[in-house]
């Protein structure tokens, strides 16, 4: 374990000792890794993801995760017989240092593959340098959507994983008739609220009236006069919840507020997609009890797989309150996804890998099973959960089985015609169907000007 | 740039922000002329109903005990405090309560603080090529270069003053003394019409009040002085015309004589203060 | 949901005397007797779908076992659960691995068990609901007034035709009088939909929403006389209502200025007395707020207790923190005010780093005590939140004393004198190394007391300091630099202010134009709303 | 050779080339600049010596924090103003680069449209904002990094010297300035992209940004952009301007009384500051990929600050050693013990203040005299502004 905690090679000591010594002599810094990778070299995993500043809190145990996996193959035999090495890196929650360090992976430590990134913006800033450097990335965090590049793998879940079926399950199964839209004023509350807003309208008729978006600031901490807010929307006779995106820190003082100003479940429950396990840990539950949460997975999944999981995760840490979160389960999918696809692929070669990862299946933690698809999503299903006083959600409802995720949602106008496949011969993250050509992507254009030639 | 440069300099763009350029007009009489000028400070008034009358090229003394409100006199003619109501005239052209210290400054009121107070991290040099008149708006002062006339003057006032062999020494390691010389320097250099000269010989040598002494009145005449100094023997060394400030007003004015045998001053100042002034 | 409550209602109406009766009679006799019914009960709840458990609430309901009422209540609060042998225990406590059960029929405990080997007996909302509403229909007869009212207030709204009767004989044996007018009212809200104007005449001045909800479908109805009368009543309680919202407002406002004061009244200290910027306050505040999650730890089970030790323990800690950082740091930067915001600023990120490395990245649990949490009901659409309230108290007790501190004591004597004239203080005696320290340490551990009163607010993180500090430093700027009541005005103001943009111009919004309102009044009066004057201020 | 008031007969411009500081500094920027283009260009890139394209961006970006803190010391060191909001003005130039750059993209975009940039698309805007026109044009652009700066520098300036707004208070309504921004940026209705900021930037000027070339090139030009906002803070500074400037530094009152209008000095040293600043930004963007509203955050601006003290204040060149030393150490310490890194940069918040007033430049000026004392008998003092150009 101790060899792998760190990335303990003596390159980077090396060229940073010297460095120090003069600015000048700074060009040993380009002494990359030896080209001349062989066989019995181990192969290099590289984890992007925050261990200082605002992010860490989420980010941490996710590098934690994968460097749990990594011990785990590396006790089972490793791949391809040769040894996994977790390369570690600390963006620390700074959006362009984590494309600084994204290129830093790939052209100086050279992985083979990437687990990381948390929020969207630092999956934007990191997009380019891997798209450049053709690197591989697994993305472990619900999103957006909207997007769907041929390096990288989205194992969170897309809006159509999680939000849209969370309403289904409110309008069906609970009743709602009305519903107020509460989230953090970035891009994924937004995106989320405008389909949810497109979907409530033209497929179940909820009145505009009856839809109430409020975006506040990250860290925003004085709830009361939205909660009162909300309090008076839900006042006026019919059954309504909430669905909120709020982010990270702001969800304390929120919902703490809520119960105070004597909101309950029962009364208009709120339904969180960005409230999990590991956000429960800070929070006194007792008064949250039945408040709901969409997910992937919960801790609470009733699997031997899942058990085996957890015990594993609270022996690497050696607590035993650990949580396990819908992310960990993510990057828990994608890896064994890539172990699978560099085992198909008998290489780890990074254009073979993202060839031979579509179609890849392996079980997930909730007894059923996750493939890669080809617009570079997973199949998952769709857990709905309520919260308890012990900080676990209890799954109410489930999707009967598994849901693709989808890069362009339906619910947008300008999404709406796009799709995308990286198989060949399409091998296009935002084909239009509607005119049949690759969108916005640099091939047409190459194919005009080979054909004006 | 030059949008800039009209942006950033007001008095171009706007007509009637252009400083009062017009020359000092000493015509019809005094050169400063303060009446019923009072400032209170949450309630307190430390200047209370004063008038006072300064001519073109006299040298003026003024004492008074502490709190008399001397400093706060200077702070009002320099536009650094505005008096709470009266009117201070420079010349009969220039309002001075209309206008702000640079402006006050420029049309020629130069003043030396009770603490002296140089540029310590400049030169003597620097510190007396800054006091010069000259154009002081922003980018004459910054495409100003050094002629051989500038220097002249400097070297001159360096030699007045005595500080020639510490010319490139930074102004904070000076003494005291040397700090009083500069500053004084820095008002020659300044070419006022009107000096304001806070306590101009404290800590000075027995030498350097006599030069001071001879400095002061050699200007008189030319210029206008206001000293005001606690120094009894300095005052009566160069005193002609004599002003008691007691309160924040005037007590009494006449010769160093007159006033010295006024029962009123002797009674709030000079009996208490014998000793020192000895 | 209204059906269902009818139903059971009627149901259990049948039994009503009789369980009201057995619950007069406290022994239970006849109990033990009856397990193998009472298994069967239970066995029903344990199936896939909710419809089917639902009923199985209803059968359980119109059983007249006594301990029907805990079974419902374990079963709402997830605590019914069931062993791989089948047996139906309850869950005492549930965090960890392994949890303390007792058997549901017997009580007898059972030591612990796996998570692994228990199944719960799953609810949704929809059953939370059916059983809140089981629960308070047993209530409604309970000997408890507690009892009685709570599930008074739940029938607002939820009555149908036939069981007006029944209540208004409840009503005529009810003794007390909040049940009766609940019990009043839930009857007029449903004459009042149905169109009858003795509802609507007796929901006039009501504010509750049902009430009005009601009010609103009756001014839609047939009878235009009604309508009109309860068209009348609605724009009477719409102005009632305006009313209330404003005072709700302005309670907001102070709230959150309260909250404000007291991040920034320690800042006040330090800064105004000593000119040091100090950017590690927040950092202190942080110490105060993990004070009181360590004194928790330490006294598990005593929230409140933990929390009431934890305003001298906050202080402490973070008091001797601030003697440590002006010890360590601060002396050696006298009279250089920028350089101390520097260093300080270093301070912060240590401590922060140091909570996330010793402690944990991840925020912690503070619980709110019993006492503190809810709202004081004012009227029925204005409730004032407690813990706010506490907070608010809290801030004008904090000041109080600060200024008791400041005007009546020695020390505020010493440190008021140092402020003035620091040579001259020396110089009569004071030793103003020490008056430094102690005001170092009084300022902070009134940073460490805002900590404190935070810590039930918000999150208890490593990042919790840096939400504040910006604020405060705007809240001292803004008051005045050095005044303590300029603090106090501005930090109410800077709260109300927020508090009634918000609305309008929602958060952020509301945000920006305070800061700008901010940098603008400070154009205007460059120190501040009480400067301090005098030749003293300006030197 | 050091220069003195006195023998400053020549242009104002000019005069720095004859100080021997801007001499030795230019002189081994110039050649920092050649050396890393020759080990890029000329070693091959299995040579040891190779510099790679990552460690060219890397530099690019030092830079850049050099010109940063370049103009927060003007500032700071000369006109005693402690700016804590500096990181608006770098951020609002790297907003203008970026929007240029988004423009640049074109119909290249996920969502192929033409004019509109990805984010307004997905946020179902109908047509760009105005104050989005123009910036498809790189002159207008360019011309922007400078002028929005500059006009925020200026009106806020205007506002705070006219009123004598000093010290304490000056610097937290500086923190206040960026804080609003940066609470305004966040926001999506602005329509700068709200959190997400601006991204996936395609070319600059008809160069590939993904380009090694590109990459050089952009370094190149950050290193002569550093080169001439240095000549041009030091030709301010040893100008007459200069000298005014730290008048108002020490004694503002006194400055006042000589005649000078110091709220317009100030105004005027700000405004170039702000400008410089917004450079540093535009070049800043275009090298690291993204800019989003997190360059706002008062953290960002006291971090300047923190380079400006470590390298050493009032000097200019100890601003460009501070920002790279410090940048370097955050490259290096958040690879290899990044639990660590803020323990590090707080101990050095803390060292620095106390141990360190006069930073890394102040020690070599230390040694230099305590050097020379060995041969001479100079008197020892305090305030070496005038050695600054030695």
């Amino acid at each position: 374990m101790n060899t792998l905690k760190r990335s303990t090679h003596p390159q980077r000591f090396l060229s940073s000792g010297r460095f120090a010594t003069a600015l000048l002599t700074a060009a040993v810094m380009g002494a990359s890794a030896p080209a001349f990778a062989q066989d019995d070299d181990p192969i290099k995993v590289g984890i992007l993801h925050s261990l200082s500043g605002t992010m860490a809190i989420s980010e941490t145990v996710l590098k934690d995760t994968v460097e749990m996996l990594i011990e785990q193959q590396n006790e089972a035999g490793g791949l391809l017989g040769r040894q996994l090495e977790a390369v570690v890196v600390d963006p620390a929650s700074n959006w362009p240092l984590f494309a600084e360090r994204a290129r830093e992976l790939l052209a100086q430590e050279e992985v083979d593959v990437i687990f990381g990134n948390w929020t969207s913006v630092s999956r934007k800033a990191v997009l380019p340098v891997v798209e450049e450097l053709n690197g591989l990335l697994f993305y472990p965090v619900q999103y957006e959507g909207e997007e769907s590049s041929e390096n990288v793998f989205y194992t969170g879940a897309a809006p159509n994983q999680q939000a849209i079926p969370a309403v289904e399950y409110l309008i069906n199964e609970v009743g709602i008739e009305r519903f107020a839209l509460v989230g953090t004023d970035y891009v994924y509350p937004r995106t989320t609220n405008r389909i949810l807003e497109a979907f409530l309208k033209d497929e179940h008729g909820i009145a505009e009236e009856d839809i109430m978006v409020n975006y506040t600031p990250f860290g925003h901490s004085d709830w009361q006069n939205i909660v009162a807010e909300i309090r008076r929307f839900g006042e006026e006779g019919k059954p309504t919840a909430v669905i909120s995106t709020v982010n990270g820190d702001a969800n304390v003082p929120f919902y703490t507020e809520l119960s105070n100003q004597g909101i309950d479940a029962a009364d208009i429950p709120v339904i969180a997609f960005s409230v999990g396990e590991q956000e429960l840990t800070g929070i006194d539950t007792g008064p949250l009890v039945g408040h709901l949460a969409a997910w992937n997975y919960f801790m609470s999944v009733d699997n031997d797989d899942n058990y085996d999981f957890i015990d594993a995760w609270i022996e690497y840490t050696g607590d035993d309150m650990a949580v396990t979160n819908d992310p960990m389960e993510a990057h828990y999918i994608g890896f064994n996804m890539w172990a699978e696809a560099v085992r198909k692929a008998g290489t780890t070669d990074v254009d073979t890998v993202k060839d031979a990862i579509i179609g890849v299946t392996v079980p997930n933690l909730s007894g059923g099973y996750a493939a890669m698809m080809p617009n570079h999503h997973i199949t998952k299903p769709v857990l709905i959960g309520e919260i308890q006083d012990n900080g676990q959600f209890d799954i109410v409802w489930q999707t009967p089985s598994t849901v693709a995720g989808d890069a362009w949602s339906d619910y947008l106008p300008g999404s709406r015609d796009l799709i995308a496949d990286w198989r060949k011969p399409m091998e296009c993250g935002n084909f239009n169907v509607v005119n049949g050509s690759c969108g916005g992507s640099t091939a047409a254009e190459e194919a005009e000007a080979a054909l004006a030639e | 740039m030059s949008f800039l440069q009209s942006l950033t300099q007001r008095d171009r763009v706007f007509d009637f922000m252009a400083p009062q350029a017009s020359p000092v007009d000493v015509r019809h009489g005094p050169i400063l002329y303060m009446e019923d000028v009072t400032v209170s400070f949450d309630g307190f008034k430390a200047i209370n109903n004063l008038n006072l009358t300064i001519n073109d090229g006299e040298l003026r003394c003024i004492i008074g005990p502490n709190g008399a409100g001397k400093t706060t006199m200077m702070d009002i003619i320099t536009g650094k405090t505005r008096p709470t109501s009266g009117s201070v005239w420079f010349g009969s052209r220039h309002n001075l309560l209309h206008m702000n210290e640079p402006d006050i400054a420029s049309l020629g009121i130069g003043r030396k603080f009770q603490k002296p107070t140089v540029f310590e991290a400049l030169s003597v040099f620097e510190n007396l090529e800054l006091a010069m008149a000259a154009d002081k708006r922003i980018f004459p002062t910054l495409t100003a270069r050094m002629t051989g006339e500038i220097k002249d003057r400097i070297d001159d006032v360096l030699e007045t003053i005595g500080l020639t062999a510490l010319r490139h020494q930074p102004a904070g390691i000076l003494s005291h003394g040397q700090k009083q010389w500069l500053e004084i320097g820095m008002l020659l250099m300044q070419r006022p019409r009107l000096l304001l000269v806070d306590e101009p010989v404290a800590g000075m040598t027995e030498q350097e009040m006599e030069r001071t002494a001879e400095l002061l009145t050699g200007l008189a005449g030319k210029q206008s002085v206001v000293v005001v100094e606690h120094d009894m023997g300095f005052v009566r060394s160069i005193a002609r015309q004599v002003t008691v400030l007691h309160q924040g007003s005037v007590l009494a004015e006449g010769t160093m004589d007159q006033v010295s045998s006024d029962p009123k001053v002797i009674e709030v100042y000079l009996g208490a203060d014998d000793e020192e002034a000895a | 949901m209204r059906r269902f409550l009818s139903l059971a209602l009627l149901c259990f109406l049948l039994l009503g005397i009789t369980l009201n009766a057995q619950a007069q009679s406290t022994d239970a006799a006849s109990s033990s007797t009856n397990d193998a019914a009472a298994l069967e009960l239970l066995e029903a709840l344990d199936v896939e779908s909710y419809t089917a458990k639902g009923e199985a609430i209803t059968a359980i309901l119109q059983s007249d076992d006594e301990r029907a009422r805990d079974w419902l209540q374990a079963l709402l609060d997830g605590r019914l659960q069931r062993t791989e042998d089948g047996r139906f225990v309850l869950v005492l406590e549930n965090r960890g691995r392994d949890w303390p059960v007792a058997d549901v029929l017997t009580g007898e405990a059972l030591g612990e068990m796996s998570r692994r080997d228990l199944e719960r007996i799953g609810i949704n909302n929809n059953l939370r609901n059916q059983l809140r509403s089981a629960i308070a229909v047993v209530d409604l007869y309970s000997l408890n007034v507690e009892r009685r009212r709570t599930s008074a207030e739940r029938l607002l709204g939820e009555v149908d035709g036939e069981l007006v009767p029944t209540l208004d004989d409840l009503i005529a044996q009810e003794e007390d009088e909040q049940v009766r007018y609940r019990l009043t009212q839930a009857v007029a809200i449903y004459r009042a939909e149905a169109g009858e104007m003795a509802g609507v005449e007796a929901l006039d001045g009501s504010l509750h929403p049902r009430s009005r909800v009601a009010l609103s479908r009756a001014a839609n109805g047939d009878d235009p006389v009604v309508a009109n009368a309860a068209a009348a009543s609605l724009s009477g309680i719409e102005q009632q209502l305006k009313i209330n919202r404003g005072l709700e407002t302005l309670y907001f406002g102070l709230s959150l200025g309260s909250v404000l004061v007291l991040a920034a009244i320690g800042l006040a200290i330090t800064f105004g007395v000593m000119g040091v910027i100090n950017m590690a306050h927040g950092e202190l505040m942080m110490l105060g707020a993990y004070t009181t999650w360590a004194m928790q730890q330490l006294l598990p089970g005593q929230p409140g207790l933990a929390l009431i030790l934890s305003i001298p323990a906050g202080f402490m800690v973070a008091a001797l923190a601030g003697v440590a950082i002006e010890r360590g740091v601060i002396q050696f930067l006298k009279g250089r005010p920028l350089e101390t915001l520097l260093a300080t600023f270093g301070i912060s990120l240590i401590l922060q780093q140091l909570v996330r490395t010793v402690i944990s990245p991840l925020n912690r649990t503070v619980i709110t005590p019993e006492w503190m949490s809810g709202s004081l009901v004012v009227n029925d659409a204005l409730s004032l939140t407690l813990n706010r309230m506490y907070v608010l108290g809290f801030a004008l007790v904090v000041f109080a004393g600060l200024m008791l501190i400041m005007r009546r004591t020695r020390l505020g004597l010493e440190v008021r004198a140092v402020t003035q004239n620091r040579a001259m203080a020396r110089s009569m005696g004071i030793r103003a190394t020490r008056v430094d320290i102690m005001t170092f340490a009084l300022g902070s551990g009134v940073a460490g007391l805002a900590g404190v009163a935070l810590s039930q607010l918000t999150n208890v993180g490593p990042n919790l300091g840096q939400n504040y500090i910006i604020d405060s430093f705007m809240v001292v700027v803004f008051g005045g630099v050095g005044n303590l009541w300029g603090t106090l005005v501005a930090g109410l103001s800077l709260g109300v202010i927020n508090q009634v943009l918000e609305p309008w111009a929602g958060a952020v919004l509301a945000k920006i134009i305070v800061l700008v309102f901010i940098i603008l009044f400070i154009q205007k009066r460059p120190r501040g709303l009480f400067p301090q004057k005098g030749r003293a201020a300006e030197g | 050779m050091s220069l003195t008031t006195e023998s400053s007969t020549n242009f104002w411009l000019t005069r720095p080339f004859s100080e021997r500081s801007t001499q030795i500094f230019l002189g081994v920027l110039l050649a920092a600049l050649a050396l890393v283009t020759l080990l890029h260009v000329a070693v091959p890139p299995d040579n040891p010596l190779h510099v790679g394209a990552y460690t060219v961006n890397l530099f690019g970006k030092y830079l850049s924090y050099a010109l940063l803190a370049v103009a927060v010391d003007l500032v700071w060191g000369y006109l005693g103003i402690l700016s804590l909001g500096h990181g608006a003005f770098f951020a609002i130039g790297g907003y203008a680069m970026g929007m240029y750059l988004m423009r640049q993209i074109g119909d290249r975009g996920t969502y192929g449209h033409p004019v509109l940039p990805d984010f307004m698309v997905f946020l179902n805007w109908d047509s760009l904002p105005w104050f989005w026109h123009g910036f498809d044009m790189a002159w207008f652009a360019f011309a922007m990094v400078l002028l929005a700066p500059g006009l925020l520098a200026l009106v806020f300036g205007f506002l705070a010297f006219r009123s004598r707004v000093t010290g304490v208070y000056l610097s937290i309504i500086t923190q206040a300035l960026t804080f609003a921004l940066m609470l305004a940026f966040f926001r999506n209705e602005m329509g700068f992209g709200g959190n997400n900021g601006l991204t996936d930037f395609r070319e600059i000027v008809g160069f590939d940004l993904r380009s090694d070339a590109t990459r050089l090139g952009l370094f190149l030009a950050t290193g002569v952009a550093l080169a001439l906002g240095y000549i041009l803070c030091r030709a301010i500074v040893t100008s007459k301007l200069g000298r005014v400037s730290v008048a108002t530094r020490d004694a503002e009152a006194r400055t006042r009384f000589l005649g000078y209008r110091v709220e317009r000095f100030q105004l005027f040293v700000f405004v170039v500051s702000a400008m410089l600043a917004g450079l540093a930004g535009a070049l800043y963007v275009p090298q690291v990929g993204i800019i989003n509203p997190s360059e706002f955050s008062p953290i960002f601006s006291i971090e300047i600050v923190l380079w400006v003290a470590l390298g050493g204040r009032a000097t200019l060149y100890g601003a460009v050693i501070g920002a790279i030393l410090v940048n370097y150490a955050k490259t290096i310490f958040t690879g290899v013990m990044p639990d660590a890194w803020l323990f590090a940069l707080g101990a050095m918040f803390v060292l620095v203040t106390v141990f360190l007033p006069k930073g890394v430049a102040g020690l070599f000026r230390y040694l230099k005299r305590r050097k020379r004392e060995e041969q001479t008998t100079d008197p020892d003092h305090q305030h070496t502004s005038k050695e600054a150009s030695a």
